[in-house]
């Protein structure tokens, strides 16, 4: 019986935290984190939607579970990418501060 | 070969000769030689036979033989040209060719064809001789001309440009054959182009001619618009032309058109013919070889001013009838003619140069031919122009060979002397005994020794055309210049010959070899004999014996002129007494001269006049004064320094300041401010934008997000507003 | 308010508590910690939303690989275990305010939205989280077999990367 | 609905009609019915460690020719009561500059994540936690919450040994889940769903014929996710002090051990549902205590074979072990799911029945499993070995006729 909206204000809120959590934090891996809250924001709009849908049309709703899979994949190979380029950042720079790592300054 | 063909071919030996000779034969003398004479030889031959077969013709003028060619296309007709052959044509033929042949074997001598070359002798400079070891010891002989082969080919040409004019039957090519020649005399005259006043004459010489040449190519041009045609046919031929010629009016002076082209004709005669205004280069021409000055001074050049003044004589006498006054053009000829004998003789009494005497009195006898025709005695006028032209080519190649058997001494003793100084010489009666009965001969014809000689009957026929017709006056200064010619002929030939010789040259001066004086022996014999053919009938005594038939051949030409000729003794008598006077008296003048630099005898009973004529009148002093400086001021300052030098240049020199001006000012105020201030304005501004932009890229990840978020916050906003709100 | 909705709210509060504190902690390691636990709760939203498969799925990719992922990262990333000085940039006052003013803008138009608003009831099994039909859709040409073909090569790339980006043993030695 | 025919539900209603009677709403009674039963799942399966404990001990006494423990009580069974108690009064030591809170969540995270598995396994035809649709993917979603507990304990124990040991650990862990996965993936294509009741039901015919080597994977694979005998890399004690667990002492460090053993019973309990036919049985179906009693005995087979392998192989090098996973189990894994897809659709379409099917496949797997080994043996034998002999030197030998070479037989 939980109304729709409230499942989107709270997506809406772990967006801006994980939000928040890219623009602020020091720490890359920190930044990382962040974007894994925002992501799993979209897939909780994507599955509050699916339900919203599923008990409006009365009929099996696939899409919005492949594409929440998906979201899941890409969530995957982006950690694992961005991981690996910091770890080969943190090698080269012993730093992992984002700050730092600004060599492509104008 | 009929008459016309070899018409054709007369002129064309001596131009073929020229050429060969220019192009190719022009190192090897010998061949030259030998072209030149050929090409002479054949065109003396060719004109001896047309001669001949026309003499015999009866209505030879009313007919001339001859033929013509379409040369020039003027619009749908042809400007024709040709050669013909009529009276006067012919007898002119005649002694050209003579005069030219015999020119031709004495200059083969003259330039010592044959002689070593010069020791050091550089052509453009008169040969100095040559030293050659024989037998016994060197000793200095005569040297080969060195431009020999130029001298041959020259004198070519101008024989060529001569028959031309002669054998022509309209008044282009006669002009383009006078053209030629006076390009060959400023050739000639400037042979030895190294001696300063040999150049100074020949440009002297071209130049007077030209000023006439200059007016008679006004008057071809007049007559060839007025009439359409040149030819002698159309023209003096034809009636009708003649009588609206000579009754239209000219807008100069109230001349009838004949009138007014006559004198503008006339007035390249005074050129060519040396007459009075522009006689000036005859005695300067002297600088030339001996050849040439008699080719020019007694062959060819000036008696075809005398033969154009002849052959346009309709035109002249427009509307004169025999006894009836004087057209206004043949008062003109009569005065210049009369008063430039007069004049001439006047200057030759006191030239000391032998050619230079000759040259003056050149001047006087073609004066004659001018009073002559200029009285209407046009027969007298062409039978003295036939007699001048062979005694005083004989005349001249004497005095050449006087000079080269002077030149002979000069380089025997080694003194420097002038050998045409007539002073230097005397005595070579003995010494050059062929040159001085040959040169007494043509002297005797000068001065017109009676009954003996040519020129007493040529210049007896003017005086008694003057006297019969009436102009005593006239015939009074014509007497005068009679005398004075016989005078100064004696004087020159006593001078040379007789007496004792003055200077050590004189003495050694030796007999040119005979291809000199063959042609004067030549000359000689027509000297005497040319006289004959013209005898008068009414003349008392020998009238009747040889039958007059100059008069009669000529005299056909003017058929429209027959006033009867009465015949009275007065010219006749005057002339023998004029003649005899003049020898005897030059000869007691003479005489007694015995020393190279004494005083000329006339010196002081003439006093101031003798040195006026000395000093040629001081007309060339006056001519310098009127016409060269001023030019030559004009030229120089006028012209030079201040149009080119000041405004011209000045223009150009203020143009480009101004340019300069206009660029320095145009960069100072356009092309530094607007353009490089802009291009540097434009660089600065980009990298200052670009300098103030970098803050933006600062490398760190998270500013970027930020400021993607407030794009979006906005975005979302604009978006939220304009969707939901509107 | 109905059990559920109170559930739902607890797990609420537990999730963004926990994610406010994977942002505001110094210590990253306990970032990561409490990264697992906001993705725990995340779960059991799924679970709430009646898609059980999502729930397990959450945990076995989030928690089980990225979540280990990114605390192996931390470990090897932090020399000698230091957590110094504040752990977040300059900006974080104006990223505050952007983020606070996205939630409101988010949570106007959610609240105001009227469509939004239904409640989100039981839905039947048979249309709700059908696992056979999402194998099927997931590999049925007709279907959804390109994106998940595509994810697959996502995957492979990914992994080709991250190993090549690590692995600088062998590139230093050859 | 007898206690015999449902005891679950018999128990169930009895607890709340009781619950009504004294006035608790009928959803709070259900939700602490729920509870109840969760805790009794869970109690009695850590109690039943105790039980583990013992018999472990006693088998590799028994392998190892010795008695094991036998002076606390008859054969020794209170031995592992007497080491609860001993494990109780231990003092907690905490080093300094741990970090607190994953130190101390740690063990508490590795054991809750192997009883979470119980929820899903189907004890008896009707007793079972829960019936999730997607049961075998939680067991292993929860697996990758054990890692996690030991990742928190290497790093929360601020020692380098611990550090590596939970490296080492999670390293294991993760790299032996991709077989695991995808050795499961058969028994799920056979049945067609991922709930592990289905599966029980379906298992007329045991998979451990249909698909042997799918089971020896994963066994084989369970066993390294548990972290026992020859992958027991974690805490092994010659090399990393005790893994890392070496800072925890007392309760904590029971807990480990407790967790430990609870989940090689569990990964036992795990195959013979899946691969044994959990609870089936003759008359199961009818006797739900039965089928429990059948899902015992196959288990403690399985778990006895466990002990067994513990007891004699000798531990892997983390390379070697590394190499195992991913270069052999993995490889022969995707072989055999792809085969057994193949086939498996071809037969059906055949329309082989099931004895016939199961014998093929049987014989492919044996097959396969042999194919493997040669080609491993053959790699093996083909690596470079370093030739670490020293020199040939001379044998002590008596100088006599005999001794010589090539002399004697």
């Amino acid at each position: 019986m939980i109304p729709l909206s409230w499942y989107l204000i709270f997506s809406a809120a772990l967006f801006c935290i994980g939000l928040y959590g890219v623009l602020s934090r020091k720490n890359s891996v920190a930044i990382l984190m962040g974007v894994e809250l925002m992501l799993n924001s979209c897939t909780i709009n994507l599955l509050a939607f699916w339900h919203y849908y599923v008990q409006v049309r009365q009929a099996l709703q696939m899409s919005p579970l492949v594409f929440a899979a998906i979201i899941f994949t890409v969530a995957a190979a982006e950690t694992a990418v961005g991981l690996a380029l910091i770890i080969s950042a943190y090698r080269k720079r012993q730093s992992i501060v984002a700050g730092d790592l600004d060599e492509l300054k104008g | 070969m009929n008459t016309q063909l070899l018409l054709w071919l007369i002129p064309l030996p001596p131009l073929l000769a020229f050429g060969v000779i220019v192009l190719g034969a022009n190192r090897r003398n010998g061949l030259s030689t030998a072209l030149a004479l050929g090409g002479v030889g054949l065109s003396f031959l060719a004109s001896m036979v047309v001669f001949f077969r026309v003499i015999g013709i009866e209505d030879l003028s009313e007919h001339p033989i001859g033929s013509a060619v379409n040369w020039l296309p003027t619009a749908d007709t042809w400007l024709k040209v040709g050669v013909q052959i009529d009276p006067l044509s012919a007898v002119t033929l005649f002694f050209v060719a003579w005069t030219i042949l015999m020119i031709f074997l004495y200059s083969v001598g003259y330039h010592n064809f044959g002689q070593p070359k010069g020791d050091h002798d550089v052509p453009g400079l008169p040969p100095h001789g040559a030293t050659v070891k024989d037998g016994h010891g060197s000793h200095k002989v005569m040297s080969i001309e060195p431009m020999y082969a130029r001298f041959f080919a020259l004198i070519s040409l101008f024989a060529f440009a001569m028959y031309l004019l002669v054998v022509s039957d309209n008044l282009l090519t006669l002009f383009v054959g006078w053209e030629i020649m006076g390009l060959c005399s400023y050739l000639l005259i400037g042979f030895w182009y190294a001696k300063d006043s040999a150049r100074k004459a020949a440009v002297k010489a071209f130049l007077t001619t030209r000023v006439g040449d200059m007016f008679m190519m006004i008057g071809l041009a007049a007559l060839y618009s007025i009439t359409g045609s040149l030819s002698y046919q159309d023209i003096f031929g034809n009636e009708a032309v003649m009588h609206a010629l000579a009754t239209t009016t000219s807008p100069v002076f109230g001349l009838s058109w004949a009138g007014f082209i006559g004198l503008l004709i006339f007035l390249g005669v005074v050129g060519k013919s040396a007459q009075f205004p522009l006689h000036v280069w005859l005695p300067d021409a002297m600088e030339g070889p001996t050849p040439v000055s008699a080719m020019i001074h007694a062959a060819t050049m000036v008696s075809a001013g005398v033969y154009l003044a002849i052959r346009s004589f309709p035109l002249i006498s427009a509307g004169w009838e025999q006894g009836a006054p004087l057209t206004v053009p043949m008062v003109v000829l009569t005065a210049v003619g009369a008063f430039t004998a007069l004049f001439a003789a006047t200057i030759a009494l006191a030239q000391n140069d032998i050619k230079r005497v000759l040259a003056y009195s050149t001047i006087s006898q073609l004066g004659y031919m001018i009073a002559a025709l200029g009285m209407g005695a046009y027969v007298a006028a062409t039978f003295h122009l036939v007699t001048h032209a062979f005694f005083k080519a004989l005349l001249f190649l004497g005095s050449g060979s006087v000079i080269h058997g002077m030149e002979h001494g000069v380089l025997h003793t080694g003194a420097h002397i002038d050998p045409q100084d007539m002073y230097n010489m005397g005595g070579l009666r003995k010494k050059m005994p062929r040159t001085f009965w040959t040169f007494l001969i043509g002297g005797f014809a000068l001065s017109g020794f009676p009954m003996v000689t040519a020129g007493f009957w040529s210049k007896d026929e003017i005086l008694s055309g003057a006297f019969n017709g009436g102009h005593i006056f006239v015939f009074v200064v014509l007497a005068l210049s009679a005398f004075l010619t016989a005078f100064y002929t004696m004087r020159q030939i006593t001078l040379t010959f007789l007496g004792k010789p003055r200077t050590k040259a004189a003495e050694h001066a030796h007999e040119t070899p005979w291809t000199m004086t063959v042609p004067l022996m030549v000359l000689a014999v027509f000297a005497v004999s040319a006289g004959w053919a013209g005898i008068p009938e009414a003349f008392p005594g020998l009238g009747g014996l040889l039958p007059n038939w100059f008069e009669e051949f000529v005299g056909s030409m003017l058929h429209n002129v027959h006033g009867e000729v009465h015949h009275s003794l007065v010219p006749l008598f005057t002339s023998l007494v004029v003649a005899l006077g003049g020898l005897l008296l030059g000869w007691l003048v003479y005489r007694s001269v015995d020393r190279a630099d004494a005083a000329d005898p006339m010196a002081e009973p003439l006093g101031l006049a003798f040195v006026a004529f000395k000093k040629k009148y001081g007309i060339d002093e006056l001519y310098q004064l009127i016409f060269i400086r001023p030019a030559e001021w004009f030229a120089e300052t006028f012209t030079y320094k201040w149009v080119d030098k000041r405004l011209l240049d000045g223009i150009l020199h203020s143009i480009a300041r101004l340019g300069i001006l206009l660029g320095g000012w145009l960069r100072r105020s356009f092309d530094l401010p607007v353009i490089n201030g802009g291009g540097n304005g434009i660089a600065r501004g980009t990298r200052e934008l670009g300098s103030a932009m970098r803050g933006i890229q600062s490398g760190r990840i998270q500013q970027y997000m930020i400021a993607a978020i407030a794009v979006l916050a906005l975005i979302g906003l604009a978006f939220y507003y304009l969707v939901f709100m509107a | 308010m109905t059990t559920l909705q109170i559930i739902f709210l607890i797990i609420a509060a537990i999730t963004l508590v926990s994610a406010c504190l994977v942002v505001m902690t110094r210590k990253i390691m306990h970032a990561a910690l409490w990264l697992v636990l906001s993705l725990m709760g995340v779960a059991m939203v799924y679970a709430t939303l009646q898609s059980g498969f999502y729930a397990v799925v959450q945990i076995l990719v989030y928690i089980g690989a990225i979540s280990t992922l990114i605390i192996f990262a931390v470990m090897m990333t932090r020399n000698v275990m230091e957590d110094v000085g504040p752990q977040s940039n300059r900006g974080w006052g104006l990223a505050m305010v952007g983020s606070l003013i996205l939630f409101a803008g988010f949570s106007t138009v959610l609240l105001t939205w009227d469509k939004v608003q239904t409640n989100l009831l039981e839905i039947p099994a048979i249309n709700g989280e059908n696992i056979q039909m999402l194998g099927l859709a997931l590999v049925d040409p007709m279907g959804f077999l390109i994106p998940f073909e595509v994810a697959s090569v996502l995957l492979l790339a990914a992994l080709v990367a991250a190993i090549f980006l690590t692995s600088d043993i062998k590139r230093s030695r050859s | 609905m007898t206690f015999w025919s449902d005891p679950d539900g018999f128990l169930g209603n009895w607890l709340i009609h009781l619950l009504a009677g004294i006035g608790i709403p009928a959803g709070v009674a259900q939700a602490i019915g729920y509870a109840l039963g969760a805790a009794i799942l869970a109690t009695g399966a850590l109690l039943f460690v105790l039980f583990l404990i013992w018999l472990e001990r006693k088998m590799i006494g028994r392998v190892q020719d010795r008695l094991g423990p036998n002076r606390l009580g008859p054969w020794g069974i209170f031995q592992s009561v007497a080491d609860m108690l001993k494990i109780f009064t231990k003092e907690y030591i905490t080093p300094t500059g741990a970090d607190k809170v994953p130190y101390n969540l740690a063990p508490i995270l590795t054991v809750a994540a192997v009883l979470m598995v119980w929820a899903v396994v189907p004890l008896a035809v009707t007793v079972y936690g829960v019936d999730l649709n997607v049961g075998l993917l939680f067991i292993i979603a929860v697996g990758s919450l054990g890692e996690m507990g030991i990742l928190m304990a290497g790093w929360g124990s601020n020692n380098k040994y611990a550090l590596l040991g939970a490296f080492r650990a999670a390293a294991q862990l993760l790299s032996y889940e991709v077989p695991m996965v995808l050795s499961l993936l058969i028994p799920v294509m056979l049945t067609g769903s991922l709930s592990m009741n289905k599966i029980v039901m379906q298992q007329d015919i045991w998979y451990v014929l249909y698909a042997p080597l799918a089971a020896f994977i994963f066994l084989i694979t369970s066993i390294a996710e548990v972290g026992r005998a020859p992958f027991d890399l974690t805490e092994a004690e010659s090399e990393l002090v005790a893994g890392f667990n070496i800072e925890y002492s007392g309760l904590k460090f029971g807990m480990f051990f407790v967790a430990d053993f609870l989940h090689s019973f569990t990964i036992s309990l795990l195959v013979a549902v899946i691969f044994l036919g959990g609870w089936r049985g003759p008359g199961a179906e009818t006797y739900p205590l039965l089928g429990f009693v059948y899902l015992v005995i196959k288990t403690s087979l399985v778990n006895s074979l466990i002990i067994i392998e513990r007891a004699s192989l000798p531990r892997f090098r983390i390379d070697q072990m590394m190499d195992f996973t991913w270069k052999v189990l993995t490889p022969v894994i995707l072989i055999l799911v792809a085969l057994t897809a193949l086939l498996e659709k071809t037969m059906v379409m055949v329309g082989l029945g099931a004895w016939l099917r199961t014998g093929i496949m049987f014989i492919v797997n044996i097959a396969l499993l042999f194919i493997a080994d040669t080609v491993v043996r053959g790699h093996l034998a083909r690596r470079p070995r370093p030739d670490v002999r020293g020199k040939e030197r001379p044998v002590a030998r008596p100088e006599n006729f005999f001794s010589q070479p090539g002399s004697g037989a």
